[in-house]
């Protein structure tokens, strides 16, 4: 009951991390849950993911909202406001 | 109609592409496209080094579906996007997006669709070393309202 | 800004040309470009030849009008425009235009308005021979009304 | 107290002629009134500057309305629809 959570950018640098397998509990079925459970770590994870912030979220590599369900298996990035081109 | 999407770090010959996109298609008659490159100044700011960093899969994944959009919504026949990625500098070319077409206005409007929807979907970031330090190039707001006005 | 103007009948290269337009200019952050090439069809029928007449003088003058009407609309640094003349067959390039500015939408907007005023306001005209014979291409009602849509 | 005539594209080989020198009397002082005068030669002359056929002018190579005076020394052009690009 694992998801691979992924973090890019400025927001891999706060955190420290690029890439972490994440033990999903039975409360945490949506984005938003799994934000709040995230927001739950302190420091640079509840400063960079409180609401209002500008990051997007993916889940298996479609931005979706933050009510989009999560399931074991899922791979569920985190991100910046993208800048190429 | 084909979709031709490649993210890496080498350089690119816009020429070359488009005359590989255009090979024995005698139907091609408008060739789009647009070339981004690394400026020297940001934000007011010298930029000596830029690194781009993406989201490996996404990326392709993502581009694919823009062209595919394009596609779609106008009569063309191929579209090209190349976006490199790790270590450039001022000069250097990022990416190009190009479109085949019949007449002009479908790869005018394809190719710029394609840049405007790339600016605002695909994951890309640029990080900007500058005499104040490294940053993370903000998203501007100029980049969402371009993207917006396509829906209308 | 600076605006390049060139007829000819040999043919062109536009990555060489864009190379060049570019070169140690850092502050170009886009280059928007055009090719437009002889169609194998045109009207239902198919083209083996195509020849390209012009009024010399007047041709030059007329495109740098029209690259200067840009460079007064949109903040851009140089513009390229390359048309041929003589006789050219399908898959030929014919003509090409290259906008370079800081930002993307200046580029494009240019590159597009100087192609819109070319096909309605500069002195070339096309001959194809068809399997019908030769004929002179009728101006196209649509490319008036692109032109047009400038001047809003 | 000539002009310079120019025929391009279709009206050259309309007209056979691509470039002749034209003695101006005193009432052609505008294109209308070149116009008529080429009309009155009569066959493609007639046809082809026919009030209401597609044809624009130039004056020393800048497109002008038949209003538009001409001078001895001008140099004049006619030519079908731009069709280039």
């Amino acid at each position: 009951m694992t998801i691979q959570l992924v973090f890019l950018a400025r927001l891999r640098e706060r955190f420290g991390v690029s890439r972490e397998a994440f033990a999903l509990t039975a409360d945490i079925d949506t984005v938003a849950a799994l934000l709040a459970a995230l927001r739950k770590r302190g420091g640079a994870f509840a400063e960079e993911l409180a609401e209002g912030r500008a990051f997007r979220v993916a889940v298996n590599q479609d931005v979706v909202t933050f009510d989009h369900p999560v399931h074991a298996g899922d791979e569920v990035a985190i991100f910046p406001p993208v800048t190429g081109g | 109609m084909t979709c031709h999407v490649r993210v890496h770090e080498a350089d690119f010959d816009l020429g070359a592409e488009i005359k590989a996109l255009r090979l024995g298609n005698p139907a091609i008659g408008a060739v789009a496209s647009f070339i981004g490159c690394v400026r020297d100044m940001n934000e007011g700011d010298c930029v000596g080094l830029m690194y781009l960093e993406h989201y490996p899969g996404m990326t392709e994944r993502e581009l694919e579906k823009i062209c595919a959009e394009a596609s779609d919504r106008w009569e063309i026949f191929d579209t090209l996007v190349i976006h490199r990625i790790g270590e450039l500098k001022p000069l250097d070319q990022i990416v190009c997006v190009v479109v085949t077409s019949a007449h002009r206005g479908e790869s005018f409007s394809a190719c710029q669709f394609i840049m405007d929807y790339l600016k605002t979907r695909a994951p890309f970031w640029k990080r900007e070393s500058t005499p104040h330090g490294e940053r993370w190039v903000d998203a501007r707001t100029k980049d969402d309202a371009a993207a917006e006005r396509w829906k209308q």
